[in-house]
């Protein structure tokens, strides 16, 4: 069988059906088929990529044998092969944390965490992947699906709270798409969204606007725009540590890839990118002088991720080439540092009630590798040489001076000087204080430690040498800015 | 009467809306505001299928008496999509409402302003 | 085709006047009850509009299940809109259990 | 208060622009858009008289396998929030509701026709209206009726499960099928039959029957996991 | 196989070794690094002055290579270096997790040099940031309130490498390129306002590592904090990088027309020294003492560059080369005494001169360097600075700097007096002299002090190729160390320095040979318990040692100066802001409904501006 796109939505939703089956044959089954779809759509995502890169093609998969305007289909461009490349490396490191990470959780629940685990990227893969809007917001509400029971999946926390919220937003958030898709429906006569692009020139402006108002504001929610996110800490909080890393990771990742989509290529409105530019400022600002006073670790991580989201709201608003690399790259940086933060940090606060920072006192002697680990990760995010979160900030930094932006340099860097601060309290606590809690440690199991030095070695190797990814990254924004192209290569798929 | 048929359905529309939304963002109790939820996504579902109406057109379905005679169809594409759409809502609301469950049992309230573990 | 104005009509009030019942009850059940024929005016509206299908899933779905479930959620709750009185939190419920 | 008249100001600008946008869309036009291509082909190509079966089951087919995967989501997520480590000798009690011999006798003969019922319109979702969705949603009614009426009527989760998992894995497998023989996902490779024959439209009559089973054993175990877990918890539950 | 590179990775491969090398047993470590240091200088000293790396990385054309300035200031770098290692063996022996300590010494070393030998922007930065956090891992290697030492530290750091960071996109954005020359070409070119902000901003990345004025309050406690061995580096070499920074900046960023800047860090420069000199003088921990000291000494450094003129650079430089020399020399002194004794405070510590003499010798040669006295280097430098001063026209200057020069004498005197001379405690009776290891470096920098205060040519020579590079023309024909250098002063009249040295050198001599002779013969050692000192009965608990109320009347004469310190309004600053972010936090009450409010606001606020905005 050829492979395709596609495989990365059906072959999930078949392990996903097959997995309660396979669960009456072997009990572990169910946790090492996910692993192994993964690892299969990471291994097909290095071939799909290298042939994207090499012919310099865009990947069109048709379903169902009805060409774009009529039928949906998938984009496999540099772009969103990119993304799409990261969400499965990240989502299979993410399964070999997780493989045993509560063994006493019992065996009906594993399924269905395994199932929801799944599920969850694959509805990310699969906002990426499809170039329909109405299948986009399909998949988002997978992924939302899957994200409200994974966040009240333990009973003793306050996940049923935190998932309420979330479901609340969420479904604001769904409406308000589908509302614009309705809209929009009408005004163009159809959902494909190159079609779209094509025809949303010629279009009523007050639609257009509104259209666009619903959009942003629908999309803004997935990717914690900032009066949107109150839901955000929460849900990151609560939600089992491994889910909290593919929330930092992957989800919100696809809710900003929609928004981008949305704004580049769907919509000729340029006016909304200043506003994409003051909103991310103030979404950054906002969260991470939260975070400087949060007294629980979690929470602190999630204010934290907010406000890099914010920081890469803010380059896609810039708009420029160099910017929009930047924000690209610094998706990459955030979703592999961010990853290892939560990873490691669920096991620095695994034991703990209220997951205070406290209770991190002196750990650094009893758990050197995760201290080490957490201490690595907290270096590379507030963008410290030689680790990757330097380059990225470096090169937000250069494009914003381009544009002149003088003023959002230095918020950024005030802001950076604030993140600084409250990531070495915490240091500091992990290695100079003298342990007082009396909560008892976890050490990670060895499987958890492989994943996290996984993920150290790449945050150290992009940091000495940033070229190693910048190829594909000069790509992807290439391909993103380039609205025509996309258009073209999706309409002129074999009309019939 | 056509203009008749548009505010009325239009109207009903955009008044499930505005009434959903009042009961999600002004009442208190966790019920109510799935209630809100769902009749929000009627109000919804109902302005998906009314965009697709044409004028005394039928069915979108080919039964033999139909295949002769030129008559106009509804649009089928929006039925397609409220479909999607009505299974999907339901998806949420069961999630909702077991959430609901848990969460009264937890709090032993159904008032969204006690249930506050969570905050700053 | 003046004779679908009454039924329109009455319709059009049906819905919008369970819709604002639903959310003005005090008491739940009722509510719940409205939100049904909510969807059973929402099915009619569909049969109206030349949606066969989507009135068959809205009867089927809307009514029916959806309305079970709120039932069956209902009693596993409350009915009251304005219930338990803040004192008996969870938090209160487990200290008492702890002596 | 202040909170309530914020609100009623946020309701009336969002009700200006919804009658706004909505004034702006003319009420029972034909515009030209993808829907006539759909109606052009269906009865030409893919012989299928229902056009809204069509585009569910074929034309967006890829949104139908999705719902379908949100549907068995919240089953999953469902009765993972539901789910609760049982006690020992602890039975499970369903909620009490009314359930007199009338009630009994009477779902115990409707229940074989409601079930036929379902089954009935979602084999002909390519014909008549209704179709996997509907005929599933009708089914799980049926055993709804049953398991309010008997107390002691149980639903066999293990048959539950097989016949999802089988239901979607023919599903997608379908779907597979069709990428195997060269063409894409999802794509027709049956004979199309006749028009409005009840063996026509290709593939779409086998995944509609799958959806149908699917979402019939989805809706129940949705209902059987709400009304197992209603008993009032022991207040140590964590 | 380029010996930059070679360096580069003996360095920092040594600094990772190192850390794992930690399990085994020290004394294996402790030569493995002194070692790795000496292959270092070895490659070093090899360098010619040709050799050059270019290449590629993240899409930035970068290169790498010595200055002739960065040679100087690399010089000071390896030595210090080297015997501050070498001090350390025996300085940090018994002390747990050396293998840390240790790879962050290699660190700041590695990272020293390549600031030094980085030839664009970014390049500089990278080394700047790790230097930066490897010092810092150093500061708060005793772990002992750290929340308050080492977050300070942090966050002025911060600031410094993030305005540095803001300045080098500016730049980049204009020119397009990180190389230095290119932007010492080109910066002229760009508009006025930005060339402002450029310089500004990297000045005030280059002034946090030297503790200019406003942002100089991390430096006391960080340096009185981190372990003595790596203090004498810190405060020798390490800020010697933001002196480094200053020259470039000064002399090729900031052109003639603005004066401005060269007065604005001049007259913050002298503040500062005479602050910190005050500050000095009232201490009564040595290592404070000395903390407070360097900072005025750096001071000293940048108004000399800030002057601007041939002399006044030269001196500046002179300075700087001899302030790495001796404070050096003291910090390490102080240490030796810390862990002989287990006390710097001078309220405790008398008459260990029979205890301790080579250590005093070389704090004895270090101080007279220090406060500028006939006949060692720290006259020449001062006398250089002065004329320079005058020759310029910066009377008022003068007045400061010849303020805090004279207040040095004070503190100079109190750390000799307090620590080595006075009476002798009985508990100090079995102090033992420094260990070998430690009295090495000590002895050979002060060696090196009189070396180079007698031949001052022998370091003006390599000062005035670093000059060129920073613009100024040869004034003096080539010299050969062992003449005493020539200077012409602006009047253009030759002053010779041989003469007024050998005089003065004479005159000291004599003066020494004749207190000891004189002073040898009828001396008793007494206790400060001594009950003969005089009539009432003392008891040993209270407290009869010199430093007590030392300079009393001074104190009280500066009290006005020292009563708020800069320090306490930063922390009035950083508890406003923090309630201010408490006030921000409760926009995230706990209530999901307030959440869903906060959507539809935005949305109706977007609407709303939406009809002007996008223009329907």
């Amino acid at each position: 069988m050829v492979i395709s796109p596609v495989h990365y939505i059906a072959l999930p939703l078949m392990a996903a059906f097959l997995i309660p089956l396979f669960g009456k044959l072997n009990k572990n089954l169910v946790r090492l088929i996910p692993g192994l779809v993964l690892l299969y759509l990471s291994y097909i995502s290095v071939i799909l990529m290298t042939q994207v890169i090499t012919k310099d093609t865009t990947i069109i998969e048709i379903i169902a044998g009805w060409s774009p305007p009529w039928g949906i289909n998938l984009v496999f461009s540099p772009f969103t092969g990119f993304l799409v490349s990261l969400f499965s490396f990240l989502g299979f490191i993410i399964w070999i944390y997780t493989y045993n990470f509560k063994p006493e959780v019992d065996y009906a629940q594993t399924q269905k965490f395994y199932v929801l685990f799944m599920m969850l990227i694959t509805g990310a893969i699969g906002v990426v992947l499809t170039g329909d809007i109405f299948n986009l917001f399909v998949f988002l509400e997978i992924t939302a699906i899957s994200a409200y029971s994974l966040t009240a999946f333990y009973r003793e926390r306050d996940g049923a709270e935190a998932a309420f919220k979330y479901l609340l937003i969420g479904s604001f958030a769904s409406f308000l798409i589908l509302l614009a898709i309705l809209i929009l429906y009408t005004q163009v006569g159809t959902l494909n969204m190159a079609e779209i692009a094509q025809r949303v020139p010629d279009m009523n402006p007050y639609m257009k606007g509104v259209i666009l108002i619903l959009f942003f504001v629908g999309f803004g929610i997935e990717a914690e725009m900032f009066p949107l996110n109150g839901w955000v800490p929460d849900v990151y909080t609560q939600a089992p540590g491994p889910i909290g890393a593919i929330f930092a990771g992957i989800v919100v990742k696809a809710g900003v890839y929609a928004l981008i989509r949305i704004i580049f290529t769907l919509f000729d409105v340029v006016e909304v990118l200043q506003l994409l530019v003051v909103m991310g400022l103030i979404t950054m600002a906002v969260a991470e002088v939260i975070a400087m006073r949060q007294g629980r670790l979690k929470r602190m991580l999630a204010y934290s991720s907010i406000g890099q989201m914010g920081l890469v709201l803010v380059a896609f608003g810039i708009g420029t080439h160099e910017a929009v690399f930047a924000a690209i790259f610094l998706m990459f940086n955030h979703a592999i540092i961010k990853g290892m933060l939560f990873l490691s940090a669920t096991y620095l606060v695994y034991h703990s009630k209220e997951k205070n920072i406290s209770d991190l006192d002196g750990i650094g002697k009893l758990m050197p590798f995760t201290a080490f680990l957490f201490a690595l990760g907290s270096l590379a995010i507030v963008g410290l040489p030689p680790f990757a979160g330097f380059w990225s900030k470096l090169y937000i930094l250069m494009a914003a001076a381009d544009a002149r932006l003088i003023a959002v340099i230095a918020i950024i860097l005030v802001v950076s000087v604030i993140e600084i601060v409250y990531y070495f309290r915490v240091l500091h606590r992990i290695y100079f204080k003298e342990r007082i809690s009396t909560v008892e440690i976890k050490i990670p199991s060895f499987n958890a430690k492989f994943a996290m030095l996984i993920l150290a070695l790449v945050i150290v190797i992009i940091g000495v040498y940033p070229d190693l990814i910048s190829g594909l990254i000069e790509r992807a924004a290439t391909d993103l800015l380039d609205k025509q192209h996309y258009i073209q290569s999706v309409l002129s798929v074999g009309r019939n | 009467m056509n203009e008749f048929l548009t505010i009325s359905i239009y109207g009903t529309a955009v008044a499930l809306m505005l009434i959903g939304f009042y009961a999600v963002l002004a009442k208190k109790n966790l019920l109510k505001i799935v209630i809100g939820l769902s009749i929000v996504d009627s109000g919804l579902h109902l302005l998906f299928v009314a965009i697709g109406y044409v004028n005394n057109g039928t069915a979108p379905i080919f039964s033999p008496e139909v295949l002769g005679s030129t008559q106009a169809m509804v649009d089928p594409v929006p039925q397609a999509l409220v479909l999607t759409a009505i299974v999907i809502g339901f998806a949420v609301t069961a999630v909702a409402l077991s959430l609901v469950i848990r969460l009264y049992r937890h709090h032993n309230t159904a008032a969204i302003d006690e249930i506050k573990n969570l905050k700053w | 085709m003046n004779w679908l104005v009454i039924p329109v009509f009455a319709l059009v009030i049906l819905t919008i006047g369970s819709a604002i019942y639903a959310v003005i009850s005090k008491n739940l059940l009722y509510a719940v009850v409205a939100t049904g024929l909510v969807s059973l005016g929402l099915s009619l509206f569909f049969f109206i509009l030349q949606a066969p299908d989507v009135a068959l899933t809205e009867a089927a779905i809307g009514v029916a299940l959806t309305t079970i479930i709120f039932i069956i959620t209902i009693r596993n709750t409350t009915d009251k809109e304005k219930c338990c009185d803040k004192k008996t939190s969870y938090v209160e419920m487990k200290k008492g259990d702890d002596k | 208060m202040i909170k309530r008249i914020i609100v009623f100001l946020i309701l009336a600008t969002i009700g200006y622009f919804l009658v706004g946008v909505v004034s702006q869309i003319p009420f029972g036009e034909d515009r030209n858009n993808v829907g006539d291509y759909y109606i052009e082909k269906t009865p030409t190509e893919l012989k299928v008289s229902n056009a809204v079966t069509a585009i569910v089951v074929n034309y967006r087919g890829f949104d139908t396998l999705g719902e379908v995967t949100v549907l068995f989501l919240a089953a999953t997520g469902l009765s993972s929030i539901m789910y609760r480590r049982r006690r020992k000798g602890e039975k499970q009690i369903r909620a009490k509701l009314p359930s007199s011999r009338i009630i009994q006798i009477g779902s115990q003969i409707l229940f074989p026709l409601i079930v036929l019922l379902g089954a009935y319109v979602f084999i002909h979702g390519h014909l008549s209206p209704g179709g996997g969705f509907q005929g599933g949603a009708i089914i799980a009614t049926a055993t709804l009726l049953m398991l309010i009426s008997y107390r002691k009527f149980k639903v066999n989760h293990n048959v539950i499960s097989w016949i999802e998992s089988i239901a979607g894995v023919v599903f997608v497998t379908v779907g597979f099928v069709g990428l195997i023989l060269g063409m894409t996902f999802l794509e027709n490779f049956l004979p199309t039959g006749e028009l409005n024959d009840l063996l026509s439209g290709g593939i779409i009559g086998i995944i509609y029957v799958a959806v149908g089973f699917k979402v019939a054993s989805e809706l129940a175990g949705v209902i059987d996991t709400v009304l197992l877990n209603n008993r009032p918890e022991a207040k140590n539950e964590n | 196989m380029n010996s930059l590179i070679i360096i580069l990775i003996l360095v920092f491969g040594g600094a990772i070794i190192s850390f794992v090398l930690n399990k085994f047993l020290p004394i294996l470590l402790n030569s493995f690094v002194v070692l790795i240091m000496l292959a270092v200088s070895y490659f070093f000293f090899s360098i010619d002055a040709a050799v050059q790396l270019n290449f590629e990385i993240g899409g930035f054309h970068l290169q790498w290579g010595f200055t002739s300035a960065g040679y100087l200031f690399g010089i000071i770098v390896v030595v210090l270096g080297f015997l501050t290692l070498l001090y350390s063996t025996a300085y940090m022996n018994g002390k747990d997790n050396l293998g840390y300590f240790y790879m962050n010494f290699l660190f700041s070393i590695g990272a020293m040099l390549g600031i030094l030998m980085s030839r664009d922007l970014i390049s500089l930065f990278f080394f700047w940031e790790i230097m930066t956090w490897s010092s810092y891992l150093i500061v708060i290697y005793s772990g002992k309130d750290v929340d308050r030492r080492g977050l300070k530290y942090m966050i002025f750091s911060a600031i410094g490498a993030y305005s540095m960071l803001m300045a080098i996109v500016i730049v980049y954005s204009f020119i397009g390129s990180f190389l230095l020359e290119d932007i010492f070409t080109s910066i002229y070119a760009i508009g006025f306002g930005y060339q402002l902000a450029i310089a500004i901003l990297l000045m005030i990345g280059f002034g946090v590592k030297t503790a200019i004025m406003p942002v100089h309050v991390w430096a006391p406690e960080a340096y009185a904090g981190s372990p003595m061995s790596f203090t004498a580096l810190f405060s020798g070499a390490l800020s010697k990088m933001g002196v480094f920074g200053f020259a470039l900046v000064l002399f090729n960023l900031v052109s003639t027309q603005n004066w401005l800047i060269n007065e604005v860090v001049a007259w913050l420069a002298a503040i500062t020294a005479v602050l910190a000199t005050f500050y000095a003088v009232i201490q009564t921990d040595a290592k404070k003492l000395l903390a407070y000291s360097s900072i005025a000494q750096l001071g000293y450094i940048i108004i000399g560059l800030a002057s601007g003129t041939y002399l006044g650079v030269m001196a500046g430089l002179f300075l700087a080369v001899l302030h790495a020399v001796f404070k050096a020399t003291l910090f390490m002194a102080v240490g030796a005494v810390e862990r002989q004794v287990g006390t710097t405070d001078m309220t405790k510590v008398t008459g260990l001169i029979r205890r301790m003499p080579l250590t005093f010798i070389a704090t004895l040669i270090s101080i007279i360097t220090l406060a500028g006295i006939p006949p060692l280097g720290g006259f020449v430098g001062k006398w250089m600075l002065y004329e320079a001063l005058i020759t310029s026209d910066h009377y008022y200057l003068v007045i400061m700097v010849f303020l805090s020069s004279t207040a040095a004498f004070l503190y100079s005197y109190r750390i000799l007096f307090g620590m080595f001379l006075g009476q002798e405690e009985p508990e100090y009776a079995n102090v033992k002299e420094a260990p070998l290891a430690m009295l090495i470096p000590m002895l050979v920098l002060s060696a090196i002090s009189v070396f180079a205060g007698t031949f001052p040519g022998f370091i003006i020579e390599p000062i005035q190729k670093a000059m060129l590079v920073l613009g100024f023309e040869n004034r003096i024909p080539n010299i050969e160390w062992y003449q005493l250098s020539v200077l012409f002063n602006s009047w253009g009249d030759k002053v010779v320095l041989q003469n007024i040295m050998i005089s003065v050198m004479g005159v000291f001599l004599v003066g020494l040979a004749f207190i000891t002779i004189k002073g040898y013969k009828n001396q008793r050692y007494v206790s400060t318990k001594d009950i003969s000192s005089s009539g009432e009965v003392i008891q040993p608990e209270d407290n009869m040692t010199f430093q007590m109320d030392f300079y009393k009347p001074f104190e009280r004469a500066i009290w006005p100066l020292l009563k708020r310190k800069i320090d306490d309004y930063y922390t009035d600053f950083g508890k406003g802001l923090e309630a201010l972010f408490d006030f921000i936090r409760r926009f995230y009450s706990g209530n999901g409904q307030l959440y869903a409010i906060y959507v539809m606001a935005f949305l109706v606020l977007l609407l709303i501006a939406g009809t002007k905005y996008f223009g329907f």
